[in-house]
């Protein structure tokens, strides 16, 4: 249980440009933190900048209370998973599982038990003898995962843990990990691309563009209130539709696209700019119609593609030059070129200034309730 | 990865002092070359004055450039010879399967216990069939091919990952090319020891061009360092010393050049 | 005659180009408007081969005809080595230079022309050369090859020592017992009395000068030699003799190597040391003390019979073009002339073979300076000819110096002089026996 | 037919092989295993002068040498000096290496001076270390006198002169052994350091558990050649001491150059070679079964 | 365009274990084929016994309409996307994705074309100059892909090529490698851990466990109608639930995990087994309640877990010793330990054999129509 504070912390490779630039952040002891950002956007550089791989050019670490910018890796007892596993490869998975144990000095028996555990846990048990060369490739990322997990330090660093783990294991995995650090209150600092581990995982995502800082939060609070049009489309698959709109002062519409017409409400108006917007809707909330939908909120978009997921169904349909997609639950017979009545509201709207990218309106809590559960006050 | 300050000093010193150990008996040679008969005598570290007298009486008493321009010749052709030569077998021993690869390595590797003193003798008679007396191919060819390269190319070749040689078979690239354009370009470290090693045990290579030329038309520098050592007569040690100085600056300078070579063939592509 | 000489080499070198232009005179017996060029493989490094190439460069000057091209070829035994490959041959030098040691391996090859066979088609006049010398090379009365640099042990010593030890700087001591007495004499803390490089020839000067022979059949100078005798009398005198030093302390051991004892004696680590004739100037130059040369010593009970000649001589290849062996002649002749030895024996302190040298006005004004180097002269001259300073003749000498060498280091060790001695002797037998039973 | 295509496309990769080996093998079979076989030879006559085989005298020339004091002497020095010379390099090589692999500035100065003996010839160090060795003027006994120390006869009392030579052999061969370390070192894979830092493994343990571990090819390959060219020593002999005092730096190479090229006793040199070339290889053999098996290959 | 065939192909490692054993399966031209299966199941192997790096042990592979089992892998004329990248390190990216070019000797000029062309899809543009590893995790698998793009073999194999990827770019890559492989006609075999790039990519999905293949069809075919239980889990996540059941004679009722009872159509009484079965049912059909739910179709559960994901939350609870899991859109305020009433339709149950695991009853089909499109005869 330890703080992991960045001040100001920025790192440059070339001496040239920055890959990191000023981060500030502060992970709580005993907090699940979860980084994301497209590829190359910086999550691996600041991980391994906070195990000590690489010297920070700029600004402040601290580990616990102490500064921690020249502390040496060894001493920082935390431990690690690497994006490209870095096994010993002239060590069997057993010996790679205890080998932090055995720095250590933990006795040979409980090793054992320990590693016997976590293999038990990974499905590693039958591989326990065997080299890494002679593994899959998702089990060699078990084994580097294995390893992290043993070593049971204050702090834990994982760079895309589960990317080479199927669907199933990965759902287990990822609550065994959730149970694990909870359990030991480890702090927690985690990559991910996918988008249930940072929505299901983390006590707070970060989301990271191009070294920088966009957003950070609780993450649902992101995923319905997004900084930005980057966060909007980064977190959500698919991605929130954004679209340039502007404000109809006399039919009090909003002009979306220069194609769709959507009537604000009248207690909506005030706070819209008066100049050209960017607006952003979910695909989830560009629903179907059904036969009370009011025809003035319905738009007709033509098909150009259908991907049928097995319970729900994304196409996509063209909004001026932007690509929209809608996502319906269920299994739709979709083909590529019907047209599609759609509908929306101006309540899901997101709606972020369109020179500084901020969030001027937020979509309303969509928080169902079930009927027979009470309202909590 | 970064150090602590004190962790820093504590190998520079060593590194300081352990390298001043190393290096003290040229930096030895390097004083004597610049002193007098009674002064070596005497054995004093430093020279009292630095005059070049020595030095001239090197270049003057021997053709000394045209030595140095054979050994250059001779040590470079040995060195890319056995590049060439160890490298081929080298990429045969790991990459291609055949059978008895283990028997012929071993079969390699054993000619390297021949103590070479015992071939010497057929070798010149073979030379002298071969009318190779005199000529660059007889002070070059023989050494082509050596086992130690092949045996270190080969430990090197083993560390090459496969997926390396897999990504290339299924790039649809031929065997050669593999070899050529993956194999060699990645083993850079290697090929730069080897090639080293061949152009400096070549260069101090004595008794063999000695045994094979008869006049100075392809002579080697180390013959030269030997002429100025006389038997019965007293030699002067401070023309020997000065005459080793200017044998040993080429080597030097190509193993730092090499060094840097190397740095930078790493910097570049350490293998995953 | 020209082509068959050149007829080897030639299809080699136009098949390749690289070695082509120098490889290309020796080949050539002729070339340049018919000039005879012919090659004379060497030994000598350092100061040795600068002299030869003046006097080389002397003779190609003097006449037209032909052309001499010295060419180093390694130590003694590397050269000797090479020559085994060509011996015989068409390729062979025209003049080698061969150890003293490898006089009866010559002889006995067939790779060579003895001299002997010029001399008298030129009726060439021996008795200007030095008879001491000439000695050495004649075997059954005839030479086989000319000698050329020849030197003898003498005895070197520190005069400042002597005088601070309170002998008499002028008056080396001459006997054994002599010697023994001044080691003990000039020991001090840093500096030993007496030493002698582990080699060999200085054992085998030593037997020699007490008239003692090194091997049977009169030093196998009338039949091969089949039993070592130098473990008589004689060489145990001279083991007693170092032992007794050694013993005493007085003896100081700079091992095998010239330039070692020799930093020693000039470091004032040993005040009296066997060196060569050859090695004289150097010491003298080297030292910062006055240096005194003498004979070197005896033992008491004996007469001094004198020195055997050390150093090589040059040899006339067989089977080669005949213009090329006239043409070796002149040169050989060219080189004993009394010009041409005093310039020799000043650069590098052999002797002249033809002693008219000395009365060259040179020679006469390096005398005055440095009278040590008339010693070496008067040494060779005041030896009493005989089988014993004739110097033995057989063909295993460098295994058996190897033996001797071995037993002057045990002996060093503590080991019983006659003991030591007797094992030298007896590899010395078995070496000969082989080299006899092998020999066709 | 089919059997035969079947094998001619199975033996694809050893037809490959011929080629790529072609070459070696030639200059094998003419440089060495050919002057080996005549070496074979001539081991069992007794040869003449020129050396040529005289007289056919089958084992005699082995049954001479195994039963010689001499020749014993030799084996002995020749084994304690291997076994003075190679560990005693490789661990000082590799403990420069260890030095010279940090990534500091400056490095590749230190990395120059390390290898610098390697550029050396044999010749030209012996020669050094000859003036460094001299009982009156070398460097050695000038630093003894000057502590007050006894001097040492290094090259001259037999029970120093193979140390003296182990010595100045050590250090002429510790620049090869330098470079040949430094480069596995450098071909360690940085990930595999970083996570064992992060593990907490400290300098030793990570010495220990990974770098050794992952060098062990290239330990292998030096040992191996360390081995073969500590048997193999002539060079330093022959300017140093010939093989004294008392035969005691007499080893088998020297011995057998002694007897080939000063005594023309080809012979009895054969045989020499001939139980050398099968003590070598016995080591060797051993050396590939104990050793390849720790080697961990990628 | 190139078939591929596999007659009865087995292998194994050590001579002892086949960790494929007997796979029958043809591969059309042009097909897009995607190969799934747990972490460790075979799928690399497989693609590398197609790609001639490993030795068939067993079996006849046909590429084309030749045998291939002894084809060097540089005659095969395909491209193949290693897990671990197999990037060559000496070489920059560009270099590195010529590479197959070059020893094709295709014309520098052409060659930087299509590298600048592939980069610029994949967006590495800004890298061209760089070793690899001087780059991101997710840009160096961006390379290994570009890499097997460009050579446009009519064979492509790729071994999870997305898995360090983000959800965007992902999305991108998705859409891009199925429009290169239908418009040059590749033959193509992928294989994920995706469940989305494996419902949308494929043709046909092939599911491998534990060596032997459990199934292979249409990827919406195989959600809907999975073979055995295994199928079912494997695809489509979170995972059908599953629980033993047995058939109430008298009540006509099923009755699930000993819990549940659902009241069977008269119809379906014929065709189910007496003995007990294995019933499953995807959490998406695990509906919340409505006004109009029939009480007696309403069960209770009480919530163990609950993930929100932004537009769907995913709640757990136990059946028995099962723990069942239940997909509702949107999202939900459910607190753990509240008892929800969750509804569930027999049409919506698939039911297994119990002994040989056979799909017995298929679920019915979902497929939803869009109103105002007429439904296709
Ligand atoms: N070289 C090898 N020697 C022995 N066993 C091996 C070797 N390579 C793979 N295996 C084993 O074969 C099985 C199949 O491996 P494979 O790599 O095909 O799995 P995979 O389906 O690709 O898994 P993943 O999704 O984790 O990459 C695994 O259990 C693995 O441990
Ligand atoms: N050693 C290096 N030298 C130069 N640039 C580097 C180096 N390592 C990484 N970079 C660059 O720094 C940027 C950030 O890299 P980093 O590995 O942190 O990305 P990432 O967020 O982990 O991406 P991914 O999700 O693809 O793994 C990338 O653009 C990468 O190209
Ligand atoms: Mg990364
Ligand atoms: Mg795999």
């Amino acid at each position: 249980m330890k703080r992991v504070e960045l001040i100001d912390v920025s790192k440059s490779y070339d001496k040239q440009v920055d890959v990191i630039s000023n981060i500030n952040v502060t992970i709580e002891p005993g907090e699940f933190f979860v980084l994301v950002g497209p590829s190359g956007c910086g999550k691996s550089t600041m991980l391994r900048m906070i195990a000590g791989l690489e010297e920070i050019t700029g600004g402040t670490l601290k580990i616990g209370e102490k500064v921690a910018n020249n502390l040496s890796p060894n001493k920082r007892d935390l431990s690690m998973v690497f994006q490209n596993y870095a096994l010993y490869p002239h060590l069997t998975v057993q010996q790679n599982i205890t080998f932090g144990l055995d720095v250590k000095r933990m006795k040979k028996d409980e090793q054992h038990k320990k590693a016997k555990e976590v293999a038990e846990m990974l499905g590693l048990t039958d591989y326990l003898d065997r080299k890494p060369r002679e593994l899959s490739g998702g089990q060699r990322q078990r084994v580097a995962l294995a390893r992290a997990i043993v070593s049971e330090t204050p702090i834990c660093l994982m760079d895309e843990p589960l990317s080479n783990l199927d669907a199933k294991l990965r759902a287990h995995m990822r609550s065994e990990i959730r149970r694990i650090q909870k359990s030991l209150g480890i702090t927690m600092i985690y990559v991910t691309h996918d988008q249930v581990e940072a929505m299901t995982m983390g006590d707070r995502i970060m989301i990271l563009h191009e070294g920088k800082i966009q957003q950070i939060g609780k993450p649902i609070d992101i995923y319905n209130y997004p900084a930005n049009p980057f966060v909007a489309t980064f977190i959500g698959s698919p991605p929130m539709n954004l679209a340039k709109a502007e404000f109809h002062e006399t039919d009090k519409q909003l002009i979306i696209g220069s194609e769709f017409k959507l009537n604000v409400p009248a207690e909506e108006i005030g706070k819209l700019p008066r100049t050209s917007m960017t607006i952003g809707v979910r695909p989830e909330n560009l629903y179907p119609t059904t036969p009370e939908t009011k025809e003035e909120d319905t738009f007709h978009v033509e098909v150009t593609n259908v991907e049928i997921l097995g319970n729900e169904t994304i196409f996509s349909f063209k909004l001026g030059k932007e690509e929209w997609m809608a996502k319906w639950g269920g299994q739709w017979h979709i083909d590529i070129g019907d047209s599609l009545p759609v509908h929306m509201e101006f309540e899901s709207l997101s709606i972020f200034d369109e020179q500084s990218g901020e969030l001027i309106k937020k979509t309303i809590d969509y928080g169902k309730y079930v009927s027979n559960k009470e309202v909590p006050s | 990865m970064r150090m602590s300050l004190l962790s820093k000093i504590w190998i520079y010193f060593l590194l300081l002092v352990t390298s001043a150990f190393v290096f003290f008996p040229v930096l030895y040679a390097f004083m004597i070359s610049f002193m007098t008969g009674p002064e070596i005598i005497q054995g004093k570290f430093f020279p009292e004055s630095i005059n070049f007298e020595n030095y001239t009486k090197v270049f003057s008493r021997l053709p000394l450039m045209n030595y140095l321009l054979n050994s250059f010749i001779v040590s470079a052709s040995v060195m890319l010879g056995q590049l060439a030569v160890c490298s081929m077998a080298a990429y045969a021993f790991v990459f291609l399967k055949f059978k008895g690869r283990d028997f012929i390595f071993f079969l390699f590797i054993s000619t390297m216990m021949i103590p070479w003193e015992a071939t010497m003798i057929p070798n010149v008679f073979t030379i002298r069939k071969l009318d190779w007396f005199n000529t660059y191919q007889g002070l070059t060819l023989p050494f082509f091919a050596l086992a130690f390269g092949t045996f270190l190319l080969r430990q090197h070749f083993l560390t090459i990952p496969k997926e390396l040689h897999e990504a290339s078979q299924i790039a649809g690239l031929s065997r050669f090319a593999f070899f050529w354009r993956v194999v060699l370009p990645v083993s850079k470290t290697s090929l730069v020891t080897l090639g080293a090693y061949g152009f400096l045990t070549t260069w101090n290579m004595y008794l063999w061009p000695l045994l094979i030329t008869t006049n100075q038309s392809v002579r080697t520098v180390q013959i030269g360092l030997k002429q100025l050592q006389s038997q019965e007569i007293a030699t002067e040690w401070g023309v020997v010393m000065a005459g080793v100085i200017v044998v040993i600056i080429p080597t030097l300078l190509l193993l730092f050049l090499g060094q840097k070579q190397l740095q930078k063939g790493l910097s570049q592509g350490a293998l995953k | 005659s020209n082509s068959d000489s050149s007829s080897d080499n030639n299809d080699s070198s136009s098949t390749n180009d690289t070695s082509s232009n120098s490889d290309g005179n020796k080949e050539s017996g002729s070339e340049e408007a018919g000039k005879v060029s012919i090659e004379f493989w060497h030994a000598m490094s350092g100061t040795g081969q600068e002299s030869i190439d003046a006097i080389v460069k002397g003779f190609n000057e003097s006449q037209d005809k032909y052309e001499v091209k010295a060419e180093f070829q390694g130590s003694y035994e590397e050269s000797l080595t090479k020559l085994r490959g060509v011996g015989g041959t068409k390729d062979a030098p025209a003049i080698t230079q061969v150890f003293e040691v490898g006089t009866k391996y010559m002889i006995d090859s067939g790779y060579i022309e003895p001299m002997q066979k010029f001399i008298d088609e030129d009726n060439y006049d021996l008795s200007q050369l030095e008879e001491n010398i000439l000695n050495y090379y004649r075997v059954d009365g005839e030479l086989y090859s000319m000698p050329f640099n020849s030197s003898t042990p003498v005895m070197i010593y520190n005069k400042d020592a002597f005088e601070a030890a309170g002998l008499d700087p002028e008056k080396a001591p001459e006997t054994f017992a002599e010697v023994i007495d001044a080691a003990a004499k000039l020991k001090t803390d840093d500096m030993y009395g007496f030493s002698m490089l582990t080699y060999g020839w200085f054992f085998e000067q030593l037997v020699a000068t007490q008239g003692g022979l090194y091997v049977n059949e009169d030093n196998g100078r009338s039949g091969d030699a089949t039993e070592a005798l130098f473990n008589g009398p004689e060489g145990l005198n001279v083991f007693n003799f170092l032992d007794t030093m050694n013993k005493a302390g007085t003896f100081g051991n700079f091992g095998t190597n010239w330039d070692d004892i020799r930093s020693a004696f000039a470091t004032e680590k040993v005040a009296m040391y066997m060196d060569s004739s050859a090695g004289v100037a150097g010491a003298i130059t080297n030292a910062p003390f006055e240096v005194g040369v003498a004979y070197i010593p005896h033992a008491d009970e004996v007469q001094r019979n004198g020195v055997v000649i050390g150093g090589a001589s040059l040899w006339m290849s067989k089977g080669i073009a005949e213009e090329e062996q006239e043409a070796a002649w002149e040169f050989m002749k060219y080189m004993t002339t009394p010009e041409v030895q005093a310039q020799w024996h000043l650069d590098t302190g052999y002797f002249a073979i033809n002693p008219a040298a000395y009365d060259e006005q040179i020679v006469k004004d390096k005398w005055e300076e440095f009278p040590q180097y008339k010693v070496t002269v008067d040494q060779l001259q005041d030896t009493v000819p005989g089988l014993a300073t004739q110097g033995a003749l057989i063909s295993v000498f460098p295994e058996s110096r190897q033996q001797i060498v071995t037993a002057l280091e045990e002996l060093y060790q503590g080991k019983d002089p006659q003991e030591v001695l007797d094992k030298a002797a007896e590899g010395t037998n078995r070496a000969m026996e082989i080299a006899n039973k092998t020999k066709q | 037919m089919t059997r035969f295509a079947h094998f001619w496309r199975k033996s694809v990769d050893g037809r490959a092989a011929i080629l790529y080996l072609l070459p070696s093998v030639i200059l094998f079979s003419v440089f060495v295993f050919y002057p080996m076989f005549r070496t074979i030879y001539l081991s069992f006559f007794l040869t003449d002068q020129t050396g040529n085989a005289a007289i056919m005298v089958g084992f005699e020339n082995f049954m001479y040498l195994l039963g010689s004091s001499e020749f014993q002497n030799s084996m002995k020095a020749t084994g304690l000096f291997v076994l003075y010379t190679v560990p005693i390099t490789i661990i000082l090589a590799l403990f420069f290496a260890l030095l010279a692999n940090e990534k500091l500035k400056g490095i590749g100065f230190f990395r120059t001076m390390y290898s610098s003996t390697m550029g050396i010839s044999v010749a030209a160090s012996s020669v050094i270390w000859l003036f460094m060795f001299n009982p009156s003027i070398g460097m050695f006994n000038r630093l003894l006198s000057v502590f007050d120390f006894p001097q040492i006869q290094w090259l001259l009392d037999p029970e120093w002169a193979l140390i003296s030579v182990a010595i100045s052999t050590i250090w002429m061969n510790l620049g090869f052994s330098f470079l040949i370390l430094l480069g596995g070192l450098q071909n360690i894979d940085e990930h595999l350091y970083e996570s064992s830092r992060i593990d907490g493994a400290g300098y030793f343990y990570r010495l220990r558990r990974i770098t050794l571990p992952m060098l062990s090819p290239t330990l292998f390959f030096i040992i191996t050649i360390s081995l073969i060219n500590a048997f193999q020593t002539f060079g330093q002999i022959d300017i140093l001491t010939k093989g004294g005092p008392s035969q005691s730096t007499n080893l088998i190479v020297y011995s057998i150059y002694r007897e080939a090229f000063i005594n023309y006793q080809f012979g009895t040199a054969s045989a020499q070679a001939v139980i050398l070339f099968i003590i070598i290889l016995i080591v060797t053999i051993l050396q590939f079964k104990l050793g390849e098996r720790r080697v961990h290959y990628q």
